[in-house]
């Protein structure tokens, strides 16, 4: 029978491996999930199922109960949470999860308390996957708040956090050796170990500027899987032990990954300081523009309907033509419908981009003109412009005082999603700004075009 | 430091599932693209629900009258059973937009 | 409003085609083309009836158009025939001959002048030059092309392998950067050259090749024009161009400064150095010329060179010069009478820069 | 051996050009040139002898000279004042004048016709028609694009977009390949049709189209060339042509059928459909064109269409015309005389399908 | 002490997957080996230093001269072989391998024959540690045997061979369960087990076509790995245990990936029969052509000093000039010198291939004439052909009686190695049969141009 | 069965060891390419060699007068040195030509 139920263990292991396998492909992702979840299952009704070595009531209600409401809370929340508070949620069963492993060390340490002779190894662990699963907690919980603007960074500041998380950390770590040394002592020292645990995760978030919160997230929901795995020690179950140090090992290697793909040191994010600025959102004046990468911009475009092509000065100057129809044939393969919008003085002489196009060898009937792109650009779901600007300049619309207001400009921004790769913020020909790069719309793709291109064409391929 | 070596001897085995567990953890996502950073964090986060385990075995195991235990043990599995089905299903939205399209 | 189309004087092009006067007449104008008008640009009368054209003789056309458009100005004896108030829009030129502008400011007629366009992207869809210069830019290497006793790409062939064509353009505006592209095309080697530095990247763009000279004046208050140059770096050009020149086989030139004479960028040394059988198209002549040897209008041989001097090349293709110069016309018009020919805003940079005369004061 | 060239009649090419003939010298030949022979073709007297060529005048060549190279047939005359067993290599073209082969039989002197070699690989090197082909397709275009009202490319600008021409080539040998390539190179959209089906993939990787008529008949006895067609086969491929015809802005035909008439491709209806300003360039028009209004040689406009008839297009680019000419002869002359000029090999292919008049009996 | 020394062991281990990950990919392989050495070397000096549990003998001195002696020959011998005859001789170490584990569990059997109760578990092991052992060595001799054309597929048969094999299993496996289940009985029948574990290896192998023994020697590669992980069974040793396992494990996908490398299945490699012909070499009448993966002529050329490509009028109809700039444009990144070897009668018309090559914007420096390329080739690591024919055809310079003797060719012979891409056999132009496709220095890529550039350029991205 | 059971539970450790050492042999060259499958081969015979460390093992353990194990063991050292060295020069050698031009 146990020799069984330790197979099935072993398979809801197996399942968690090809569930993070799979969730690192966009092909598999949604695939490699339910294997998680499959496994996950699995795991829950082996552990119901599996005969306890010391008898024990099971009080099966209880337990059956709790899981429900669990099972009740968690669908509904994850329903009605908002696409973009996504990471938000993430963080709180995160918390959600630390705090489990709080409430069932604190049980086995009281536990311990009836007992004569307590192991030490057993109760070091238990001790230390108190404080893992404190520190998840309440720095889950404070990272949701940041996140969600609840918490603002310049608000909430602790003075010195360094010397002071390093000293609450001594502390931790020195409570946790004097109760297992002396297990004796009242079992109150061990909750003044969960205590200052509690606040470390606090302060241990607290410097980190809001935008390297999915890092942080990141970060603790390893710290859960240790915490887990931990678990899985006391209560030598090999399922919680391996998937613990799975989620504990991947999530590191994804926090160390989040940290490179902003190109910066985990270190740096921790001890924080100049969180922010060089993420995500950037500040230009008083409005800022969203960055994205080359690999979101290769899924946007490749899991999209439609792609449009607006090509402009700048895929002349960096010669981006050939790698812009690649980019084109490969969407096409993909059955994305790509076609170019020309505008009439995109680039510096008439019939600029056609002479370039032609070059490349792009058909003439992907070619749209003025009108035709403008009608079509409604119902594209990305419009993707390649070093264009003054031709898709919203303000030739909007702005009677702008100097070319009543230029015939393509109106991208009726696309769901437009994409603007250039290499800086500076200003094209007409020498005026462009209210288009910082639309709530639109998505900056910084470098020179040959290259992103080229960069963006083999994410596309990695799409697979 | 000799406890340690007895230690080391004692649980060899369970050590080399550990670096393995590690390594394969590592090698597992080394390649992930960054559209799929979120999506699987939030993926992991779930799997690191399986604390859950240890609270249903440790309510299954404490006495029924023992309620102050059984109570934590409660909120424990309620937490824990959060984290993973919510975990799970946030995820899976999530991962909505990679539907292939046929 | 209503608008006349002539015949043009010894010009192969018309002021107006049918589809643009559909689309002029589909925004309430009237237009009127005289008989005959289009036919050696390949419009037939049947064409613009069809577009809803009227087909007016002259005389019923200079009585009755409320405007007049042209590529070339009308004759003074037509002109005297105009109504005062009559609008005439065409290529007057007034910066190479000032004159009209006292002429028109002496008379009556409210003259605009196409050729004035500013080079702003705003008025881009309205800029003659562009549209002709681009035009003049291709066909002069179609020009250089047929004249060359060879072929422009490069060929491997059995019986031996000829090498691509140099092409020299001097001068990288638009009909510049048109030539570049073309020769580019066609497969021959290109260089060229510009005072204006920005120029550069564009050239670069189009895979030819850069000649820099050091120190070259820029005025940005020229509005994208080139100015006068100092003497010792013309002095430095002429020899970097001399060098660069004598090796190749075409040249095409397309040096202006607006207002001015053409600069001078192939002596004769340099021609006299160039290998028999190459080509020079001079698209500068009408203002004297980027070559020292060119002689407007006219193809002559010096050496074994030929050399092409023809500001006129657009009459060589009149179908899509007429075309382009109508729908130049048809912005401009559509921006400037849009409320009426009486509320035309004379302060606006478009309408100031190309109006010739003196404002009428509202009565 | 001693190689005589004379100044061409009436055509602007020469026969041999200062580098081939440096080559011929090196392999121990003389070389005699008539003084200004490559004048019209660029080639100065200088550059002759700057490559080791002797400026022999027209008598002496012709006294002296073993062996007399030219484009052209020489004259009656000229062929009576040559000594018997003298060689002459030329472009006879005694497929369309079968005259020729009596004329020599009778005579005693041994004539090349280098448009007779066999359009092997092994003989590419010397395959004359194959280089004049390729610079006629090329320069058909040209002439074409001059010709043409409008732009060939397609162009996008402010001032309306302009839509690429539409080139048909029938005919999808040499010359029409090299059409096909140029015209692609230019922008335009091309169509392109053969009774060979062979060339469809052929067309196919220069990017053009091709018009597929079904049931041609093929004879590959015919060495690649074509052969007569069905009536029927004929009338369908009319029908066909005619559509494609009447929405092209270009056609250049060359399809040609070695030995007989060309075949008639456009018939008059077919130009009459045409949109005013279009092209034809008959490259078959000495052997009677593909078009039915082709007149040999001249420039016609038949409504707004204009036609021209040339099958000498390759004398519009003299200096690459002789050039590949004369690399041509060399590869044939070292092939056939290398052993001395009393040592040919009458049987082998190459030569005995160039070769005019009766062999030699070794005495 | 034996703490640290698991602990040297555990280095081990982790040294050997890191060996193994990095001989996975070109620019790591090297290194990988050397790892994978390390580790090995490791365990090796742990294996003499650990204390035995029951004291024991030692016997240093035969040890260290066996591994001396060992070494020894290992090093000549792999000195010695010449390039072509590596696989032979992994295949020779891995039969000496097996043999190895033969030896020892045929000692182990011994002991047991001489202690009262044997643990069921460890015999059991022991056996099939002989057995696989068996199996490795004598197949890998065979396999070896074949390779080096010493046994001929023809001469050496059997009737019904798999009937034959399963009936040989049968009765290994009958052997070792009675074994196991009375081991009371005479020692011999293990030996017996033995023999027809020999046998087995032999049958296994006759009837698997020698131009597929690269596919057996890897899968007798996993086997000894097995073997090995058994022998470490036996002798609780982690490093063996999972060292073997890992070998088993790649070894198996390993073997699979080769099936797929000539697509083929695993299965119908080993019940044999049609192999050979559509692997490796090809016969074509009486001579031999030899293909070539994208891959490896990746390497070849990623690797090379300076490549020059040679277009045909394949490349005109495959379109695939953009491609071949792609190749050219990659391959000099590397710093490899590559330029175009343009034939005066490549293709259908006269510069046939300069309009291509224009037109996918390639130098015309690069471009080199008929001579030049001649005097290019003779210094030139590879010659790729993409789609000629006639124009490298050496009969022109060879062939008296062929019918374009005479005609000037690119000799492209001239080259260290040369790679003709093309789709078939098919003859070109005119129509007749090319001696170099069936030179020893040429290579076959079949598919049409433009695909296999475009694959080849991926492969070349990835040597990274 | 039931013994299978027992086994299992007694070696459950040990088993999972096995799965993921397996599933990282698998997953480690699951991108190799083809150039690399002869040196793989190579190389992993080389570690196949491991087996050399139970035959040193054996030598050490047995009396040294019991020659016939001796002179097997012996045969056991030397065939399985000759793997691992052997192996592992020829895999190095096959790796030449990977040497990185600079
Ligand atoms: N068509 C004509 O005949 C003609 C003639 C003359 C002038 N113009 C004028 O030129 C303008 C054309 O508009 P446009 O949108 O095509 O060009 P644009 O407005 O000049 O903008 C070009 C943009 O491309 C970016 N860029 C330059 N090099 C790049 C590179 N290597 N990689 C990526 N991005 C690069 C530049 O931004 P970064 O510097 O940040 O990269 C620049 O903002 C109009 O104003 C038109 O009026 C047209
Ligand atoms: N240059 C000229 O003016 C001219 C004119 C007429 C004739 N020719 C003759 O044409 C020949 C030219 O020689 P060449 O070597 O360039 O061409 P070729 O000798 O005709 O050989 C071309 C080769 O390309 C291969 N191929 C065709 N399509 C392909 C595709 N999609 N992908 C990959 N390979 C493909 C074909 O083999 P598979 O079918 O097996 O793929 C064929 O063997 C000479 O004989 C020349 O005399 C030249
Ligand atoms: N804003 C727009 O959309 C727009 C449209 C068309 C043109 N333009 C600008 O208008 C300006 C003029 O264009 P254009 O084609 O009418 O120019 P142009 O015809 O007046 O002159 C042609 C070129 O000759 C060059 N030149 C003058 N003197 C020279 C010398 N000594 N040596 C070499 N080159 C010399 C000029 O720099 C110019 O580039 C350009 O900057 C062009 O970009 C702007
Ligand atoms: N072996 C070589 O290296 C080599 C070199 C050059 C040419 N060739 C071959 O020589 C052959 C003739 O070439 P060419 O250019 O001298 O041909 P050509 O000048 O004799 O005729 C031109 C083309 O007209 C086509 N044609 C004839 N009748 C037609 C009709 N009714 N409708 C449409 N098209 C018609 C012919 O098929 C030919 O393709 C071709 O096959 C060519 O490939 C071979």
């Amino acid at each position: 029978m146990t020799g069984l139920i330790e197979l099935g263990n072993l398979a809801a292991v197996i399942l968690f491996i090809l569930g993070l396998k799979r969730l690192s492909s966009p092909a598999t992702a949604r695939q490699g999930n339910l294997f998680a979840a499959a496994g996950m299952g699995l795991a829950i009704v082996l552990a119901l199922a599996i005969p306890l070595p010391d008898g024990g009531d099971n009080n099966y209600l209880w337990i059956l109960a709790a899981l429900a409401l669990g099972s009740v809370i968690g669908i509904v929340s994850s329903k009605r949470v908002a696409m973009t508070a996504m990471p938000q949620m993430v963080s709180i069963f995160n918390g959600l999860g630390g705090a489990c492993a709080v409430a069932i060390s604190v049980v086995e340490l009281m536990k311990y308390q009836t007992m004569e002779s307590v192991p030490m190894g057993e109760h070091v662990t238990t001790l230390f996957a108190m404080f893992v699963g404190a520190v998840a907690f309440t720095g889950s919980i404070l990272a949701y708040l940041k996140l969600d603007g609840k918490v603002n960074d310049n608000k909430l500041k602790i003075p010195a956090p360094t010397v002071v998380n390093m000293t609450l950390l001594a502390a931790i770590l020195a409570g946790i050796a004097f109760r297992t040394l002396m297990p004796g002592e009242p079992i109150y020292w061990a909750f003044v170990v969960m205590g200052i645990s509690l606040i470390y995760g606090v302060t241990f978030v607290v410097p980190i500027g809001g935008a390297d919160m999915p890092v942080v997230i990141s970060l603790l929901n390893a710290l859960s899987g240790v915490a887990g795995a931990l678990a899985g020690v006391v209560y030598d179950s090999q399922v919680m032990l391996v998937g613990g140090i799975l989620v504990g090992a991947s999530g590191t290697i994804l926090t160390v990954l989040m940290c490179e793909a902003m190109n910066r040191s985990l270190w740096n994010v921790i001890v924080g300081g100049f969180g922010g600025s060089t993420t995500g959102a950037a500040a230009s004046g008083d409005q800022t523009i969203t960055e994205i990468s080359t690999s979101d911009a290769a899924i946007l475009m490749g899991y999209s309907e439609s792609v449009v092509i607006v090509p402009g000065y700048g895929m002349a100057v960096s010669k981006a033509q050939n790698e812009a129809h690649e980019l084109e044939k490969i969407l096409e393969s993909r059955g994305v419908r790509v076609r170019y919008a020309i505008h009439p003085v995109a680039g510096r002489m008439p019939g600029h981009m056609n002479v370039l196009l032609a070059e490349a060898d792009v058909s003439y009937d992907k070619l749209l003109d003025l009108e035709d792109a403008n009608n079509a650009l409604a119902s594209t779901d990305v419009a993707v412009v390649i070093g264009a600007n003054d031709v898709v300049n919203p303000a030739a619309k909007e702005d009677k005082g702008s100097p070319i207001y009543g230029m015939p400009i393509l109106d991208i921004l009726q696309a769901r999603q437009t994409i603007v790769m250039k290499r800086s913020m500076r200003s094209g020909y007409a020498g005026i700004e462009n209210p288009l790069f910082y639309h709530q719309k639109n998505r900056m793709l910084f470098g020179d075009a040959k290259d992103t291109l080229s960069k963006l064409v083999a994410e596309v391929k990695n799409l697979g | 430091m000799d406890f340690l070596a007895e230690f080391l001897q004692a649980n060899m085995t369970m050590i080399y599932v550990l670096i393995l567990a590690i390594y394969l953890g590592l090698e597992l996502i080394s390649k992930v693209p960054t559209v799929l950073h979120t999506p699987l964090m939030s993926g992991s986060n779930a799997i690191s629900g399986v604390v859950v385990i240890g609270a249903i075995i440790l309510v299954r195991s404490v006495e029924s009258n023992d309620y102050l235990a059984l109570s934590l043990g409660f909120v424990g599995c309620t937490l824990g059973m959060i984290n993973v089905v919510g975990g799970h299903a946030v995820t899976n939205r999530m991962l909505e937009m990679f539907k292939k399209r046929k | 409003m209503i608008f006349g189309i002539l015949t043009e004087q010894q010009d192969s092009r018309v002021a107006m085609v049918p589809a643009t006067a559909k689309k002029m007449i589909a925004a309430g104008h009237e237009v009127w083309v005289e008989p005959g008008a289009g036919a050696l640009a390949f419009y037939s009368d049947q064409d613009y009836q069809a577009a809803g054209v009227k087909l007016v003789n002259a005389k019923g056309i200079l009585a009755g158009a409320e405007a007049i458009v042209s590529h070339n100005p009308l004759s003074e004896s037509l002109m005297a025939q105009l109504a005062p108030g009559r609008i005439l829009i065409s290529m007057f030129s007034p910066r190479s001959n000032p004159a009209v502008k006292e002429q028109f400011a002496s008379s009556n007629l409210l003259a605009f002048s196409m050729d004035m366009i500013p080079r702003s992207s705003l008025a881009q869809s309205m800029d003659v030059l562009s549209s002709m210069a681009s035009l003049a830019g291709y066909r002069a290497v179609l020009l250089a092309a047929t004249h060359l006793p060879g072929y422009f790409p490069m060929l491997m062939t059995a019986a031996g392998t000829i090498p691509p064509a140099k092409v020299l353009v001097l001068g990288a505006g638009v009909a510049g950067l048109q030539a570049i592209a073309t020769s580019r095309r066609m497969g021959a080697r290109v260089e060229a050259f510009d005072v204006r530095a920005a120029v550069k990247e564009e050239v670069e763009s189009l895979g030819a090749k850069f000649i820099e000279v050091a120190g070259a004046t820029e005025d940005k208050g020229a509005g994208g024009y080139a100015v006068q140059q100092s003497e010792e770096y013309q002095q430095r050009q002429r020899e970097l161009i001399h060098d660069h020149a004598s090796k190749c086989d075409v040249i095409i030139t397309t040096a202006n400064i607006p207002g001015r004479k053409a600069p001078l960028l192939i002596e004769q040394r340099t021609v006299e150095a160039m290998r028999a059988g190459s080509v020079v198209i001079d698209l500068a002549s009408a203002t004297g010329g980027n070559c020292a040897l060119t002689q407007d209008g006219h193809t002559i041989r010096h050496g074994g060179v030929t050399i092409i001097g023809d500001s006129n090349l657009t009459m060589g293709m009149p179908r899509d010069a007429s075309l382009l110069y109508a729908n130049n016309v048809w912005s401009f018009v559509d921006f400037t009478f849009k409320k009426g020919k009486d509320q035309i805003d004379f302060s606006h940079e478009i309408v100031a820069s190309t109006f010739l005369g003196q404002v009428p004061q509202p009565a």
